[in-house]
């Protein structure tokens, strides 16, 4: 099978990854899309280490993973704060500043 | 030297198949800026765990301060080692450059981080709550706001004193993202340093709420554009076929050669580079504020700790720029037709949308948010010059500018009311009068950010300007200038309100700083008026840290 | 100049900024030790400026004298330059000489309201003094530039200082409220700073651009005025016709800004009006000359071919500046706007001069710097003094002074007529060149520039009749008549002002060779008349008028 | 001998500078210190006039170089005087006058409380109407003329505390500034024409250049006479500066100031010769001025208006003769001093009457006043009949000199200025008499007058306090004023016949002026005989008007011809309608202009600036999806942009 399917796949993941992040209201279904749009890069190193037929794009793979799951760390941290603060983890609630 | 062969071993050991792949050699001096920090900030972290509470503030300070000023010595002495210049080379496998550029902003980097540890450390400023000092975080960043937790934790006297150590990470990050060879480092580093940042924006002692949503946001919209970059990584890799910076310029440069031609689809398809830059370039242009990408430096500027906020517009400044820089001058030349039209329109939106914006603004914080976005604008108007002298521009912008701000947020810290700090402008009416000494400091400062001559940030204009004309940019040059005046305007707003004035009676105090943020604002001035003055020795030091190592 | 090593031009701009940092560390209950601290440093820099005009050789070759030279922004091509040519000495004199009266006339514009409450911290007065002495400090080195960096540096940074005189000490005008006043007067301080600055950031875009052109061109960037003149002279410099007009527009602009050229000039009247009346001097007499100062240094010389070029434009909006600062200064009914657009009147006929390109015009126009500076502090430091006596700067709130105070009414009413450029007081002789320098090279605008004279007695006789004569207002009944420290300050300068029209030729003689200099890089000669006159002009020499009237006799 | 010329200058200067800068102290001897300096000045230019008197005609001048005034590039003045028979003649009489008029002063200004600075300012005056005629540039002779015109403002508005006075002083010194403005267009015409202004050389080189440049020059020179000389049409001035106070008018708006038009006209003859349009347009100025003085002269009730109108006239004669060229200069000149001295005595016999008269000036408050003020009768009458030209007085010689040359001119020139030259004189005569018998002759009027004077307030600043009308009690005036008054008297007396022996005059200014005899069309006799008869038409007129019938203590509302020159010929309106008027409008809208339009402009920026700013701001609407948006909006254009770069 042509790796570049594998191509289309991903861009096609990062685009459903970064509509969920516009759409989505929920900090956590946002997180998700984010984490989403990773793994579509994910896929993308792969497929790629793949065609040049080296390994640097699988090793980037695991790199992002490790990374996206410190973020993981982080995020649900701050989002986790913020919940119990207001009692709502929609991104729409907190928008005390503007302007 | 056997504990570090050992490490070493072991590491070698866990990672490599012998006779497959070649052990990587590690110059653990040359890395040692960036090692001291982390390891500082690893033992930060223990005493956390393991000493008592009383004494990890002074601890937790004695080894920050410690730590950062050794690696601006490890900094020096690389400097001095000739790594700058002759020596400079790529350290740890090619990772990581050791050349000028990189040692010039580890070092500013680091001095701002010392400064900034200052700020963070600050305890005299916030009204004394039951008898224990208190610094500008949350005694108990996890309980929930005006709660009973919270207040028992602010009776106990707590203190989050794992800012320091986290601190510490994001410097760490940021010593390495300028000096980073590769994308994945490149990615690495950026995360390393922004997770810890997202962190301390959350940890705002007073309006916790506006603290917390300035880290939500942080947080989501940087994870969003990492996740871009990261997108732009896999693209140039697979157009590259390597994510190393010298690797992707001899592609761009040579063309796709020696590759297999079944894979010519997509190596050296010009499509993935040019998609994949792009990509890489949004994600740094997020990272230092650039318009279009600009929309959570004023909601996290103004929501975040004034001291944090100090440390991230400062640092985070060298650090992206750093970035950029390597990566237009470094990995991009080869197409420097195709994203030097596109900067110019990125750099001149960016001039005017900051300093346009500013002029409505209200409160301090934001103003100076905005600013941050206009001289972000100036700075790439030297960055994208594509000369010598546009690089040893920039970087001496970037250490001029770092410490102006950190001044002025600092100065922020100090105007404080019932509330907190005193962060709506109509509340620094008349503040020359109350405290004329404070309100000249920050007088310098905002002439120096609006670039009156004689100060640190006429220089740095200058230059970069300079930088900008010389290559042809001689557009770009009048609209900064436009761009500046506008931006005058509302630099001088504020110190028409602190000056001329009438102090409100229920006015804000300024509260008496320990030696501690003394310091910070001192150094400021003291850089603002020094490199504003004799401004020959740090372009020297700039221009000989003018070449990238490739 | 090697023999003289002590760096003059380098202390005579540093005094007054040691004593603005000295003025400024009086502790605050010492207000009157500031105030003598500061008058003794700006008399220790008259001193100086005297020495320099003493130390200066008009007959001397070469544009620059008492030079100074060190390194400085290598990177920037930037070089701490010093250097005088005559008009520069003049001017130094000027600023050294009106710092001490607008330090004398101030004394008690910045001392605390009364029943303020003592604030320790709060020290306006000495604020006030030490920032006059920075603005001298500033001034004086732009003037003595060579750089055009340096120059710019200084052109830029001596806003700030000016911008908290404008906008931190006012009149304490009765009538409106201080809230109000205080409000108009930050208006007026951020307006001029606003103006100046735009001008200035425009004026920086050229510079760089200058700095582009030189390292482009002769391999290591340069602001150096004397190796870029001599650079262009040789030819190794050559700008182009566009962007050299481009760049003179740019250096130009600011220097219009400044001096203030119609269509610029809002922002004087405004900052005139609120400031006081020291503040408003140091303005219009010291700090806009160094506007029509750099463009006969650095628009004229950096920029020749474009000077020309724009030359007749230029003079256009000049005499619009003339004519129509005139008409608006007949129509205010606040004194120091009047006079401040008397003063954009002025600037029209100084900004002629210049662009005349004739001996006479530029002679003039240098003269008229000087001229023009003592006479408008003269004029308006006496209306400080009679604001501050009746609390209002409104002509209608006045009458019939002259019955009350005639002392007053007569130093006014000499410093009018030294705007109306009387014959006898020094701005006459600069008018008189001025118009006749235009004359020659521009006849028709030289007439109608000449109707300036005519608007000029108009409102200032107006002024002086509004507010001086008639029947005695009963507000006016109890004015003191001038202290002797208001004496002390107006009578050395209308000294001066009847000096200098009677006996102008230390002053021609300083400035001719400088502007003959200047004529030669623009490359511009006089006019000649169309009937040269083979008896040597001027002076009767006996014999001569018996020649004239043989030939009469003839008739 | 020449080192005494600055002195002339220098001792009026001294006694100005003393007196004004002196203070308080000055005050009990400030008229003696001012009067003695001006004869000291007179005493100096008697010493000089012999000295002159002693060499032969083609030596007299004298020159004084002090400094090099103003030396840049070839602009080139000097601070250097010429004294020769024209400045001589000049210099006698304004020192002479000067000197009487200080002395008259003395006692007019007794109760004046600033007297002192009277002094002073008449000093400062003296010190440059001499600077003035001592000149030997135009650049100098424009410091003078400028400084005349200084003291003549700080003088007409002495009494600055009436509004009325400071307004005439601004009007004249405008109206002077006009003028003023030709002088120095001139100036800058000779400049370019010949790099000069030096008398000897410019009117030198008057042969070398075209006529058309000289005929600039000389109608800029003109303008300037005209406004100094109250000629039309910058006339306007001279009648209000009566405004203050009588000795003045005496001296400067008579005997010596307003005629230095007639000086700078004549001085600079040879150019005017060179240029016969501009000869033309003096001829003319003059002859309209001569009779719409002498109308205006008419009409006015105001003693002092009455002669000021007849000074206007007087001079109006002078610029006439010189414009006639070499043939009528030194007619122009002799006029000029004969009515210095009975024009100034006749202004001092009208202060006199006032001083008697609290200050009253409508003369149809005054009548009979012959027997009150005796001295006053005498010297006044014998001024009159000098300047209507009775035979064998002043008046006589020289105006019919003038109107000979007038005819001379010859043509249908020559017979309308002839017939306007004796117009005039007809004129003169009846409005010369009809001040007379309203002053001296007639009912006492200001026994009873009805109500205060209607249109203004009298000159003097006795009025200001005068309340309910009480009576005066005409008396006569003290030695120190009625002596200057008699030895004017007997100037105007015989001055003329002096003058005319043996041309004596004439010869005296020839070198300087030249002299050409006209060829008249009409004999010399002639001419006297027609003189003589309007003389008796005007006077009897005159009589047959006010001294028959009574004088109404009121004006009449009169013919529209007298209200127009009670109104001075409408040219006040005229100015105030146009210029004025105009003028507050040109500068309102201006200043409305100046705030919405320039400043507007500014002001509009900043403010869009603003709204910009307000309206971009909007775009951060707080919520993170919005920024999200922006954020992947941005990478599209971004990624856009580059693709578009390259074309792919």
């Amino acid at each position: 099978m042509n790796p570049v399917y594998y191509l289309y796949l991903a861009a096609l993941l990062f685009t459903i990854g970064a509509a969920g992040v516009l759409i989505r209201r929920n900090a956590i279904v946002v997180f998700m899309c984010i984490e989403l749009m990773l793994n579509a890069c994910n896929l993308a190193f792969v497929t790629f280490s793949r065609m040049h037929g080296n390994l640097d794009g699988q090793i980037i793979a695991f790199f992002t993973m490790v990374v996206a799951a410190a973020e993981v760390v982080v995020g649900l941290a701050i989002i986790v704060s913020i919940f119990r603060t207001r009692h709502s983890a929609s991104v729409d609630d907190a928008s005390l500043m503007k302007l | 030297m056997s504990a570090v062969a050992s490490v070493h071993s072991l590491w070698t050991v866990a990672a490599g198949v012998p006779g497959r792949i070649p052990a990587p050699k590690i110059e653990y001096a040359q890395l040692a800026p960036t090692l001291i920090v982390l390891g500082a900030a690893v033992v930060g972290i223990l005493i956390e765990a393991f000493l008592p509470r009383r004494s990890r503030y002074y601890s937790q300070l004695l080894l920050s301060v410690v730590a950062l000023a050794a690696a601006f010595a490890a900094v020096i002495g690389l400097a001095a080692g000739g790594f700058g210049s002759s020596k400079a080379h790529l350290a740890a496998m090619g990772a990581i450059a050791v050349d000028g550029p990189a040692l010039f902003l580890q070092g500013t980097i680091l001095l701002v981080s010392l400064i900034a540890v200052f700020t963070f450390a600050e305890r005299r400023l916030d009204p004394a709550a039951h008898g224990r000092p208190g610094d500008a975080f949350a005694p108990q960043p996890a309980a929930i706001p005006g709660g009973e937790a919270e207040r028992a934790a602010e009776k106990a006297g707590f203190a989050t004193t794992e800012v320091f150590p986290v601190l510490l990470f994001a410097v760490g990050g940021m010593l390495v993202f300028p000096a980073a060879n590769d994308l994945l480092t490149l990615f690495v580093a950026l995360e390393v340093f922004s997770l810890p940042l997202y962190v301390l924006c959350a940890l705002a002692r007073r309006q916790r709420l506006l603290s917390q949503e300035s880290a939500v946001k942080y947080f989501l919209l940087g994870a969003f554009s990492s996740a871009f970059l990261l997108f732009g990584v896999a693209l140039l890799y697979g157009y590259a076929g390597t994510v190393t910076y010298a690797g992707i310029a001899e592609v761009i440069s040579d063309g796709a050669r020696q590759v297999d031609p079944a894979l010519a689809g997509t190596m050296g398809n010009d499509a993935l580079l040019l998609i994949g830059g792009a990509l890489v370039l949004m994600g740094l242009l997020f990272k230092v504020g650039a318009v279009p990408f600009h929309m959570w430096t004023p909601d996290v500027y103004q929501g975040a700790p004034t001291p944090v906020t100090g440390f991230m517009a400062a640092a985070t400044k060298v650090a992206a720029f750093g970035a950029l820089l390597r990566l237009l001058y470094v990995v991009l030349p080869g197409m420097r037709w195709d994203w030097r039209p596109v900067m110019w329109g990125v750099a001149i939106l960016t001039m005017l949308g900051g300093a346009v914006l500013a002029i409505t603004q209200t409160d301090i914080k934001r103003l100076l948010a905005y600013s941050s976005i206009a001289h972000a604008g100036f700075i790439l108007a030297g960055a994208i010059a594509a000369s010598a002298d546009g690089i040893s521009s920039v970087l001496f912008y970037l250490a001029a500018y770092s410490f102006v701000t950190l001044g002025a947020f600092a100065v922020v810290t100090l105007v404080r009311d019932a509330g907190g700090e005193a962060t709506h402008l109509s509340k620094w009416a008349g503040l020359g009068r109350r405290s004329p000494l404070l309100a000249a400091v920050f007088a310098v400062f905002l002439l120096a950010f609006a670039g009156i001559p004689l100060t640190s940030g006429f220089a740095g204009k200058f230059a970069v300007f300079k930088a900008a004309a010389e290559s042809g940019g001689g557009w770009l040059v009048v609209v900064g200038v436009i761009s500046s005046a506008i931006a005058a305007f509302f630099y001088i707003r504020v110190i028409v309100l602190m000056f001329f004035s009438e102090p409100k009676a229920d006015g804000p105090t300024v509260a008496v700083p320990s030696v501690l943020t003394s310091t910070a604002i001192a150094v400021g001035v003291a850089a603002t008026l020094v490199l504003g003055v004799a401004p020959q020795y740090f372009l020297d030091l700039a221009g000989h840290a003018g070449i990238f190592i490739r | 100049m090697s023999a003289f090593s002590f760096p003059l031009l380098t202390a005579t701009a540093a005094l007054p900024a040691i004593g603005a940092v000295a003025t400024a560390a009086v502790p605050a209950a010492r207000r009157t030790a500031a105030k003598w601290l500061a008058l003794v440093f700006s008399l220790a820099t008259l001193a100086l400026a005297l020495l320099i005009a003493a130390r200066f050789d008009p007959g001397a070759k070469g544009p620059f004298q008492l030079t100074e030279s060190h390194a400085w922004i290598r990177d920037f091509g930037v070089r701490y330059d010093l250097g005088v040519d005559g008009i520069a000495v003049a001017l130094i004199a000027l600023t050294a000489l009106l710092v001490p009266f607008v330090i004398l006339a101030g004394w008690h514009d910045a001392d605390p309201l009364e029943g303020a409450e003592p604030n320790r911290r709060w020290r306006p007065t000495q604020g006030f003094f030490a920032l006059v002495l920075a603005v001298e400090a500033m001034v004086v080195l732009s003037f003595e530039a060579t750089d055009v960096f340096l120059f710019y540096l200084f052109f830029e940074a001596m806003l700030i200082p000016m911008y908290f005189l404008i906008g931190g000490f006012g009149d304490r005008a009765g009538g409106r409220g201080e809230q109000q006043a205080a409000a108009q007067r930050s208006y007026a301080a951020v307006k001029f700073l606003l103006y100046n600055l735009a001008g200035g950031l425009i004026m920086l875009a050229a510079v760089i651009g200058l700095y582009a052109a030189t390292a482009h061109q002769l391999g290591a960037g340069t602001f150096s005025l004397p190796e870029i003149v001599r650079a262009r002279a040789s030819g190794a410099l050559q700008l182009g016709t566009g962007t050299e007009r481009l760049l003179f527009l740019g250096f130009f602009f600011a220097f219009a800004v400044k001096a203030p050229l119609w269509p610029l000039h809002t922002w004087l009247p405004n900052a005139m009006g609120e400031a006081t009346s020291p503040v408003a001097v140091l303005i219009t007499a010291v700090v806009d000359k160094v506007g029509t100062f750099a463009m006969l240094r650095f628009c004229l010389q950096l920029f020749p071919e474009a000077s020309r070029w724009a030359a007749p434009v230029i003079l256009v909006l000049a005499l619009i500046s003339i004519v129509y600062g005139a008409l608006l200064a007949v129509g205010q009914r606040d004194i120091k706007r009047l006079i401040a657009y008397a003063s954009i009147s002025h600037f029209g006929f100084i900004i002629l001069g210049i662009f005349a390109m004739t001996s006479q015009g530029q002679g003039g126009a240098t003269l008229y710097m000087v001229n023009h500076g003592i006479s408008t502090a003269a004029l308006m430091l006496v209306a400080g003094f009679l604001i501050s006596r009746r609390g209002s700067r409104l002509i209608a709130d006045f009458g019939g002074v002259q019955k009350v105070a005639p002392v007053l009414a007569g130093t006014f009413l000499i410093g009018g007529l030294a705007t109306l450029s009387l014959p006898g007081l020094a701005p006459f002789v600069s008018e008189f060149l001025v118009l006749v320098g235009t004359f020659s090279r521009y006849p028709v605008i030289g007439i109608i520039a000449t109707t300036g004279i005519v608007l000029a007695a108009l409102y200032v006789l107006v002024l002086y009749q509004r507010t001086m004569t008639g029947p005695v207002k009963p507000e006016v009944k109890t004015m003191p008549d001038l202290r002797v420290r208001e004496l002390v300050v107006v009578a050395p300068l209308i000294a001066l002002l009847l000096f200098l029209g009677v006996y102008p030729k230390p002053l021609t003689d300083l400035v001719n060779p400088a502007v003959q200099h200047t004529l030669s890089v623009v490359d511009r000669k006089d006019p000649q008349p169309s009937v040269p006159v083979t008896a040597g002009p001027g002076g009767g020499g006996p014999g001569r008028t018996a020649q004239t009237q043989d030939v009469e006799a003839a008739k | 001998m020449e080192n005494l010329i600055a002195l002339l200058v220098a001792a009026p200067l001294v006694g100005a500078a003393l007196l004004l800068c002196g203070g308080t102290r000055l005050d009990r001897a400030g008229h003696w210190i001012g009067s003695l300096l001006a004869v000291a000045s007179f005493a100096v230019g008697v010493v000089l006039f012999a000295g002159m008197l002693g060499r032969d005609a083609g030596h007299r001048a004298l020159h004084q170089h002090l400094f090099s005034w103003i030396p840049v590039g070839g602009f080139r003045a000097d601070v250097a005087f010429q004294l020769d028979q024209l400045s001589m003649t000049f210099v006698l009489l304004i020192t002479g006058v000067g000197s009487l008029i200080h002395i008259y002063s003395i006692g007019y200004m007794e109760h004046d409380a600033r007297r002192r600075r009277f002094f002073g300012y008449l000093n400062l005056f003296l010190a440059a109407m001499l600077l003035l005629v001592l000149a030997d540039n135009y650049v100098l002779l424009y410091v003078g003329w400028e400084g005349v015109g200084l003291a003549s403002y700080l003088l007409i508005g002495f009494w600055q505390h009436k509004p009325s006075a400071a307004t005439a002083a601004k009007k004249a010194f405008l109206v002077n500034r006009v003028g003023d403005m030709g002088l120095s267009i001139a100036i800058m015409l000779m400049f370019t024409t010949f790099g000069t202004f030096a008398f000897g050389p410019v009117l030198a080189a008057t042969g070398q250049t075209s006529e058309g440049k000289l005929t600039a020059i000389g109608l800029m020179l003109l303008l300037a006479a005209c406004g100094k000389s109250a000629q039309v049409p910058l006339q306007s001035w001279l009648g209000d500066a009566m405004e203050g106070p009588t000795p003045v008018s005496a001296l400067i708006h008579a005997a010596t100031m307003v005629t230095a038009g007639v000086y700078l006209i004549t001085r600079s003859g040879a150019l005017f010769n060179a240029a016969p349009d501009a000869q033309t347009a003096v001829v003319a100025v003059g002859a309209v001025t001569l009779l719409f003085g002498a109308i205006v002269g008419c009409a006015k009730d105001d003693i002092k208006k009455a002669l000021a109108g007849s000074t206007m006239s007087q001079i109006g004669y002078m610029v006439l003769a010189a414009g006639l060229g070499p043939v009528g200069y030194a007619f122009a000149i002799m006029h000029l001093v004969t009515h210095g001295f009975f024009k100034a005595g006749l202004f001092l016999g009208a202060g006199s009457v006032m001083h008697g008269m609290n200050d009253e000036v409508d003369m149809r408050r005054y009548g009979g006043l012959r027997k009150y003020m005796p001295v006053t009768f005498v010297t006044f009458g014998l001024g009159y009949l000098a300047i209507i030209g009775f035979p064998g007085l002043s008046g006589f010689f020289s105006k019919d000199k003038i109107i000979e040359a007038a005819f001379a001119r010859g043509g249908t020139e020559g017979w309308i200025l002839g017939g306007t030259a004796l117009l005039g004189a007809a004129i003169t005569a009846f409005y010369m008499t009809r001040v007379m018998l309203m002053t001296f002759f007639g009912e006492e009027r200001w026994r009873n007058a009805p109500t205060p004077s209607p249109d203004r307030p009298s000159a003097e600043p006795a009025a200001e306090t005068r309340g309910e009308y009480a009576p005066p009690h005409p008396h006569e005036s003290p030695k120190v004023m009625t002596v200057p008054m008699i030895v004017l008297a007997v100037g105007s007396v015989f001055a003329g016949g002096l003058f005319s022996i043996g041309d004596a005059f004439v010869g005296w200014l020839e070198p300087v002026t030249s002299f050409s005899h006209g060829h008249s069309p009409v004999s010399a006799g002639v001419v006297t005989a027609a003189t003589m008869v309007v003389l008796v038409i005007g006077v009897g007129l005159a009589w047959l008007m006010y001294g028959r019938r009574p004088v109404p203590a009121t004006a009449p509302r009169g013919s529209l011809l007298t209200r127009a020159a009670r109104r001075d010929l409408l040219q006040d309106d005229f100015n105030h309608v146009v210029l004025v008027r105009g003028g507050e409008h040109l500068t309102r809208t201006l200043v409305y202009l100046d705030h919405s339009l320039v400043d507007g402009a500014v002001n509009g920026t900043a403010a869009a600036m603003g709204g910009l700013s307000g309206r971009l701001r909007r775009l951060q609407t707080g919520f993170v999806r919005s920024y999200a948006v922006q954020m992947l909006g941005g990478a599209a254009v971004l990624v856009a942009a580059t693709l578009l770069m390259r074309g792919v």
